[in-house]
């Protein structure tokens, strides 16, 4: 028996110290892309000729970041993320000369949210603000915070010339939208409210766990 | 703001860190150097008000170089220019000693700003950096 | 003595289903981040300029492809990664509006690359072409291999208008090509012929591990 035991113990641990040796080789290999992919953007957006081009590129930079900034799979307060989301936000419409509000919110509920689903909901918002600055042209965005549980609403309201939300014709952008919200347990929608259009993500206060 | 010098491996982002500068402190002399060595090199003849050191430098970490600035010239001022601002890049730069950290995807006014608030004695951290510390 | 192995057993692998979590967990953000930063490059190449911006935006979406779709850690024939690299030089090139000729080696010995070498090749490969197009508005590439053991010779031609090497500044991609020669055991050289411009790898036929 115990012959078995040392077996299966050290069998377990030949596993474990060869799947080291492989993580570590992807792990550089993804650092290595995560420096060049980040020069190569970087210098994109010294090139761009537009603050909404480089607005763009900045926006796949924040992409990447977003993977090399939550790597161990640590779990993140909702209240912290929203917050990263917040000043993300700011950087980018003030680079590209724009203005934003963000009235404060009530008290956001103490819950964490895994990496994945923060990726998520970053990134949903980041194409948010990315299609209204690109298509609409805004001058200025309102993003509004409602989370009572078990509900997170995120409104982000701007001006700008746009179409109805009936008479767009869905790309990657939209389509993500859709799809991050669903995965999130809720969906998006848009609408015109005056002068203004909104999209409106009605998601679960815990992310995809609740 | 006398002499700035920049540690930067990346010629668009030389050239764009160095334009910032002129604007920020207008006749300020500008020194360049991509790479650890070079900078050492120009660090043992001369001393910076403010320098500006990329991490991911070719012959190594820009981390260990805020180390031996600050350590040869205390009242220099050394701030980080990164493209990547996690923790993993961030706390080991302010342990350090760097006295500030901003994220080279800015715009030119948002960057001339930042320079501009060193020389009022404003921490120069981008937004997203200082909401952390 | 039983129960202290068990103990040691069960921890490896406790230790090896944790890891294997979170390893998961990066990889599908990864994946993620493929799918979506990738849409986001595909759209910037229909959007580009000029042949050579378009192209540029390519690389890097190689670039991203190459790191995510790499099997973790499966080691590659040589005379297949070098058929990688030159299909996916054929369909840029020819995106490009650029003529390729790759005349055919002598036979490939049989050798594996580990997945980090067969990265920095391609890379290599993939950045020498990126500055030709981009710098010398090349009209015309020639790439010879020669793989005798122990050396491995990859040198790539190009016309079009360029300064002499001596006179460039070096910028992250000359010197990743140097540092990534430098890591597969050898150097890469640059020099004139003629009206060709020639970028010479000579580094180990086995890799790193030779
Ligand atoms: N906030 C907005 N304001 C105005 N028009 C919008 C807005 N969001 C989407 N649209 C319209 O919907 C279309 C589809 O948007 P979607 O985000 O799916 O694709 P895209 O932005 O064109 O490209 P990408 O795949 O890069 O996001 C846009 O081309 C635009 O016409
Ligand atoms: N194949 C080439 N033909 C002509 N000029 C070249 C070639 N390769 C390099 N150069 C010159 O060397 C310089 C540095 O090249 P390097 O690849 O380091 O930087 P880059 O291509 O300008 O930018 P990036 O960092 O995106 O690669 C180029 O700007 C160019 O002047
Ligand atoms: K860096
Ligand atoms: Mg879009
Ligand atoms: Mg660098
Ligand atoms: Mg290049």
């Amino acid at each position: 028996f115990c012959q078995a035991l040392l077996r299966v113990g050290s069998l377990a641990l030949a596993r474990l110290h060869h799947q080291q040796a492989l993580w570590d080789q992807r792990e550089r290999i993804y650092s290595d892309l995560h420096d060049d992919l980040g020069a190569r953007l970087l210098n994109q957006i010294y090139r761009a000729r537009t603050p909404a081009d480089a607005d763009e590129v900045r926006a796949m930079l924040q992409d990447l970041r977003d993977v090399v900034s939550r790597p161990a799979g640590q779990p993140q307060p909702l209240s912290e993320l929203l917050a990263a989301v917040r000043s993300e936000a700011a950087e980018r419409l003030e680079n590209a000369g724009v203005e934003l509000a963000w009235p404060p919110s009530d008290a956001i509920p103490d819950v964490d949210w895994n990496p994945a689903d923060a990726a998520n909901l970053s990134r949903a918002i980041r194409e948010a603000l990315s299609n209204g600055l690109r298509h609409a042209g805004a001058s200025r965005f309102t993003v509004a915070i409602d989370a009572q549980a078990p509900d997170l609403h995120v409104r982000i309201a701007h001006d700008g010339d746009f179409q109805a939300p009936e008479d767009w014709s869905p790309g990657r952008g939209i389509n993500g939208l859709i799809k991050r919200s669903l995965v999130l347990g809720g969906q998006v929608e848009w609408h015109v409210e005056g002068d203004q259009l909104i999209t409106h993500f009605h998601i679960k206060l815990m992310g995809s766990t609740a | 703001m006398n002499k700035a010098l920049i540690i930067e491996d990346l010629p668009a982002a030389r050239a764009w860190l160095e334009a910032a500068l002129n604007e920020a402190f207008p006749g300020i002399s500008v020194a360049c150097t991509e790479s650890c060595s070079g900078a050492r090199e120009w660090l043992a003849q001369d001393r910076p008000d403010l320098a500006l050191v990329d991490l991911g430098l070719p012959d190594g970490d820009g981390t260990a170089l805020i180390a031996a600035i600050k350590r040869a010239h205390p009242d220099a001022l050394c701030v980080v220019a990164s493209t990547f601002a996690d923790d993993a890049h961030l706390f080991p730069a302010l342990r350090a000693g760097a006295d500030g950290y901003f994220t080279k995807d800015q715009g030119q006014d948002a960057l001339v700003r930042v320079l501009r608030e060193i020389s009022q004695g404003k921490p120069p951290l981008s937004p997203g950096i200082a909401r952390r510390l």
